[in-house]
């Protein structure tokens, strides 16, 4: 889970890690407000999870309470990147000597937390890693002993820090770290970590993802998920409630599938035949017909969706417990669209027999149902011209 | 000669949370299947029996009791971690974790311990591992694999057993088939297996089924370049038209800025020279052109 | 730090593990009022921190409150072997079915913790040891991976439980390795922990022993220490106060030395000549005059003491400091008793001769010198025949 | 021919928190004994320099820059065991740890990784080791010590000097002195110092020098015992006098319940044959009677 900016920077904050003055203000009035209380030249920046916000517009200056009051006017309600902005941050601006870079994040391929620092902050730190590979340094985290105070010193050197601006840097380093561990983080990041014209140090913007898997040690985050609800589309608000992996995408090919490499292997091979996948749904291992059932609607829902396809391989899934819950979906609402359906594995003459017996045609080979199913899309998914009636 | 790699027929497993729904279903399957499961773990459960298998609290004293040298995982993401360890400290050297949704600082600080001892371990998040005929330690179905000369290595679950039914349909057959699991932080990675496969006799050709996310990929495609693998490799990506950012169903399937895209690994694979299929079915269909023109089959 | 049982009890409660219900009392009255509070048979037991207590009377029953009070008057303001006893915890008496041991502590030769438990409790474990070594389980934990649940259910199921019995045992060590693992602690003991009649466990009895060198881990225990001050005898509190390493001992020998080494082995030498030392006092290390000063200040300042005996190997010590040190006290509070000097080492010419010229005679050996001042002391220390006058 | 064990001449050593009272004070003095104090460390001094030596903010830096294999720590008790691991972790092999007061808990994650890397951990709170006329690697006056044939371990700093001086007037001289430390944990038995004189050619007797508390004496005691030592060892032991549950000075010097009394110790060393002083001034001459009995003076 990726928290707001201020979000994250409240927990860093809590950390003792130095962060500009500021507030948060979801109205203009309010930035306004946030901004005469500061009584400094302001920046104004929209709370989005895009990476990128800064060139697409998503941060303004504002010298003067009045002048942050029309920034936050321009950002609220605005939608950059495709997401609108629900609230901004009203904070401090402060100059920059140096921009500097600092994160904690997962190796998967050395198995083991990173730290990654740079001199050179303020952009992307894959971007510094691409141009300036050697502006990058990388410390490996032993997973046993972890990174100690005196990794970080050595981190702070090598970025070419020296004397108390190293011990000081430092010490902001462990800190994240320390928050890192402390939150299972996937990200804890300080970018740009900024060196102020005073030699002190502060985290002007600062970006944390959360290792969903751990949210059982970390209640604090579970209203936050129930939030975050409130902005999901329907179809991703019921796949959430019911425990299915959903992902919305752009085309108009409803897709249902068991297990998620299949779904993926699903949706690259409906665009082979150039067609455009509407969502990822993994209906999971071992579904039952309510699970199928339940998946089946949501896809079915999605007003974009002109033709579904089901792709089902059965290994601990029962075909004839995915051909019962197709059935029940058509009892329950009726199938508006075209259905393709593949259905192979573990029971699956039951399954078939299930579904021919209810008029139903059912295929074996994934690539001609994909085919298939993209054929439908094209032709406008009419009822008239569907495989399923 | 070893039929497969990691497990045959002498594995002698326990199974953790044997007593649960999933543990005792697929404990079934296994021992029909002929795997040797010896014991089983639940604490608190010690002295029961699970489908005439006994039930021990501690890995312990199943494994001192029964001698066994590997463990399937069952047991929820919480405890997981720990359950691992156990089976570590008895010295059990295969371990095959189930599992998913382990906390990635959990997964990091196990496989820090297997790397210590030497512990191979498959998963978390894995269908689990099968030598057709010998041994089946995993929750696969059974019948979609066939004896015969194929590794197949696989970030995936149900996508492996379409690719794997493709490769018993060409009558090529599997030497080994093994999940590597759907996370971030997984025991073993392409070029272990690899290896592994390369010094196994009765594996002939190998089939890699990645997906996005990581590098493991990308790695493996430099690792077959750089050390001139000599059997043949064929790839599949899932993930193509994954967007950046969002989890396609796996902890580990996902885009991270410029970092695991689909495009990325399949060009590192055809830059190594290794013959990247556009669709599952195609997998079969080059492993059978290879292996006819290497004289295999 | 030793912990009374009552405070001991408290932080294992904190962490989930069964106690008796109770309170502490410092009057009969208060005693009364808990044990009609508690309304059940009770036990009133002497906060005190020496073992042993309950075959030394301090542990009394009592049926009716009335009879809590009376007890509770017996212990109060009585000394149980030489200790006065502050206060009573007054609780509910249990009916064990087991008495059982579990304890986490240090084992110095393997450097690492130690889980000690065994199916025979009530006593001290080193008696269960050395009588039925067979009932006495240990585990040596790990110092990277630490006391895991599962070594605790090892535990448990060794010392002969089974099913939820073996899981709740085996919930309540993990809970005493944490316990003992956050605070630090040399001993985390509960003995007895009590297998009820319904199947259930309590600690009976606890005891926690903290590392006094990471009390700045624990802030928590700075008052603790201030209060026991109170119960230090002059010497002991001035010593304290100058950290200095000081025990009271039972003779009448004062003995002041550098380096427990060789202050223990002055001790040792003074009573194979048949003396008695009156305490144990290292002046520290590099100690300077003042230091010297001070620490033969507190030895002097004891009335049993009637012949002092300063011993001083010089390495980081300087002999000319210590010198001055003496004289410094002779200058402000005279030598009412017998003293004799040993000082060799470091600057041991320039000490020597400010000692001569001030009349002082200095020794070489130390054996000399112990025997020298256990004559002293049988002789009485009269000033008169004294060694320094 | 090795004049001691774990130092020498080549012995390249830094010490962290050189900055310091005590740091510094003992930096001149272990150089003016000739040992090769190569580099410094305090974080935030890097770039400084004390008594000529150059100082590092990290000991990566030092060790790397002038090839150094020990280090000698001085830093503060709270910060201690973070500065071993620091050294461990720069690949020195003997770290002299002077600080006192090191939590238990701290010292024992300290030995561990020591054990795991096969670090050799003098202390803590000890006043380290000296191979006279070689290397002085501690805080011991050197004027007590002289070049010869005794190897000492002890657990104690100024009794040692005592005893040491006492050698030293009687010609016998040290082969090395090393001081364990007076802590419940420390990094250096009796046992392992034991073995090490063992196969020191120029060690021909031992001085072992203990305390109450613990058992390192009884078990060097059953490893003389059982294992035949071949060199005369004598031993003192300190605290015949010392109550039960009271701290004589050393945190590691208390008798707990039954455990860790003099007596004990002083028993088992005399039925393993080592012969036991009384006094201080007697292990000179016990060495003298022996030594001359086997004809080494």
């Amino acid at each position: 889970m990726k928290l707001f900016e201020y979000e994250a920077k409240k927990i860093f904050a809590k950390y003792g890690i130095p962060i500009p003055k500021g507030e948060i203000a979801t109205t203009p009035a309010e930035a306004r407000e946030v901004a005469a209380k500061l009584n400094v030249p302001v920046m104004v920046k929209a709370q989005i999870l895009v990476a990128g916000r800064g060139k697409a517009g998503g941060i303004l200056f504002a010298d003067t309470p009045k002048e942050a009051e029309l920034a936050a006017e321009k950002l609220l309600g605005v939608e950059i990147k495709g997401v609108r902005v629900p609230s901004v941050l009203v904070e401090e601006r402060i100059t920059a000597k140096n921009e500097l870079y600092f994160g904690i994040t997962v190796d998967r391929a050395l198995r083991c937390y990173v730290a990654v620092a740079s001199s050179e902050g303020g952009m992307e730190i894959e971007e510094v890693a691409t141009r300036m590979p050697e502006k990058v340094v990388k410390v490996f985290i032993n997973p046993i002993y972890g990174f100690q105070p005196y990794h970080a010193r050595q981190v702070a050197g090598r970025i070419g820090y020296a004397g108390k601006q190293m011990l000081s840097l430092a010490s902001t380093f462990f800190k994240v770290y320390k928050l890192a561990t402390d939150y299972d983080v996937e990200l804890a990041e300080m970018n740009p970590l900024i060196e102020k014209t005073n030699q002190e140090f502060a985290a002007a913007d600062t970006r944390l993802i959360i290792d969903d898997n751990a949210f059982y040690r970390h209640r604090e985050f579970e209203n936050r998920v129930t939030e975050e609800e409130t902005k999901l589309t329907p179809q991703e608000r019921e796949a959430q409630k019911r425990g299915l992996a959903y992902v919305k995408l752009d085309g108009n090919i409803g897709i249902v599938g068991n297990g998620a490499g299949l779904v993926m292997a699903t949706l690259d091979t409906i665009q082979l035949y150039g067609g455009n996948p509407a969502n990822f749904l993994d209906v999971g291992g071992g579904a039952s017909a309510e699970k199928m059932s339940a998946s089946l609607k949501i896809v079915l829902s999605d007003t974009r969706v002109n033709a579904v396809f089901i792709n089902v391989l059965g290994g601990i899934t029962r075909c004839d417990e995915i051909a019962k819950g197709v059935l029940e979906v058509r009892k329950q609402v009726g199938f508006a669209k075209p259905i393709v359906i593949r259905l192979v594995g573990t029971n699956e003459e039951e399954g078939r027999h299930i579904l021919t017996e209810a008029g139903i045609h059912v295929l074996s080979s994934m690539e001609e149902a994909a085919e298939k199913v993209v054929e439908m899309a094209k032709a406008g998914g009419s009822n008239g011209y569907g495989y399923i009636r | 000669m070893d039929m497969g790699i990691f497990v045959d027929k002498q594995t002698r497993a326990i199974v953790q949370a044997i007593t649960g729904e999933q543990g005792s279903f697929h404990t079934r399957l296994m021992l029909d299947y002929g795997t040797k499961i010896v014991a089983g773990v639940t604490p608190g459960k010690g002295g029961t029996k699970v489908h005439d298998v006994p039930v021990y609290d501690t890995v312990k004293e199943a494994a001192e009791k029964h001698n066994a040298n590997a463990s399937i995982i069952f047991v929820p993401a919480p405890f997981a971690a720990e359950a691992a360890f156990e089976a570590m400290e008895a010295n059990l050297k295969t371990i095959v974790m189930i599992t998913e949704h382990i906390p990635i600082k959990d997964a990091i600080r196990v496989m820090a311990k297997a790397k210590q001892l030497g512990t191979i371990v498959i998963g978390p998040n894995t269908p689990g591992i099968i030598v057709p005929g010998e041994c089946k330690l995993g929750i696969m179905p059974a019948h979609v694999f066939e004896r015969g000369i194929v590794g197949i290595a696989s970030r995936s679950g149900t996508l492996t057993y379409e690719i794997a039914a493709g490769i018993t349909v060409a009558d090529l057959g599997q030497s080994t088939c093994i999940g590597l699991g759907g996370d971030p932080i997984i025991g073993l990675s392409f070029v272990e297996t690899l290896k592994q496969f390369g010094k196994n006799d009765q594996t002939k050709a190998v089939a890699l089924i990645g997906e996005i996310g990581g590098n493991l990929e990308e790695l493996a495609a430099a690792f077959i370049a750089t050390e001139g693998y000599e059997k043949p490799v064929v790839a599949y990506v899932a993930g193509r038209t994954a967007p950046p950012g969002k989890r396609m169903g796996h902890a580990g399937a996902i885009v991270m800025g410029r970092t695991g895209t689909a495009r990325s690994k399949i060009e590192a694979f055809s830059k190594a020279g290794v013959q990247v299929a556009e669709m599952p079915s195609e997998v079969a269909k080059i492993l059978s052109q290879r292996l006819m023109k290497e004289k295999y089959i």
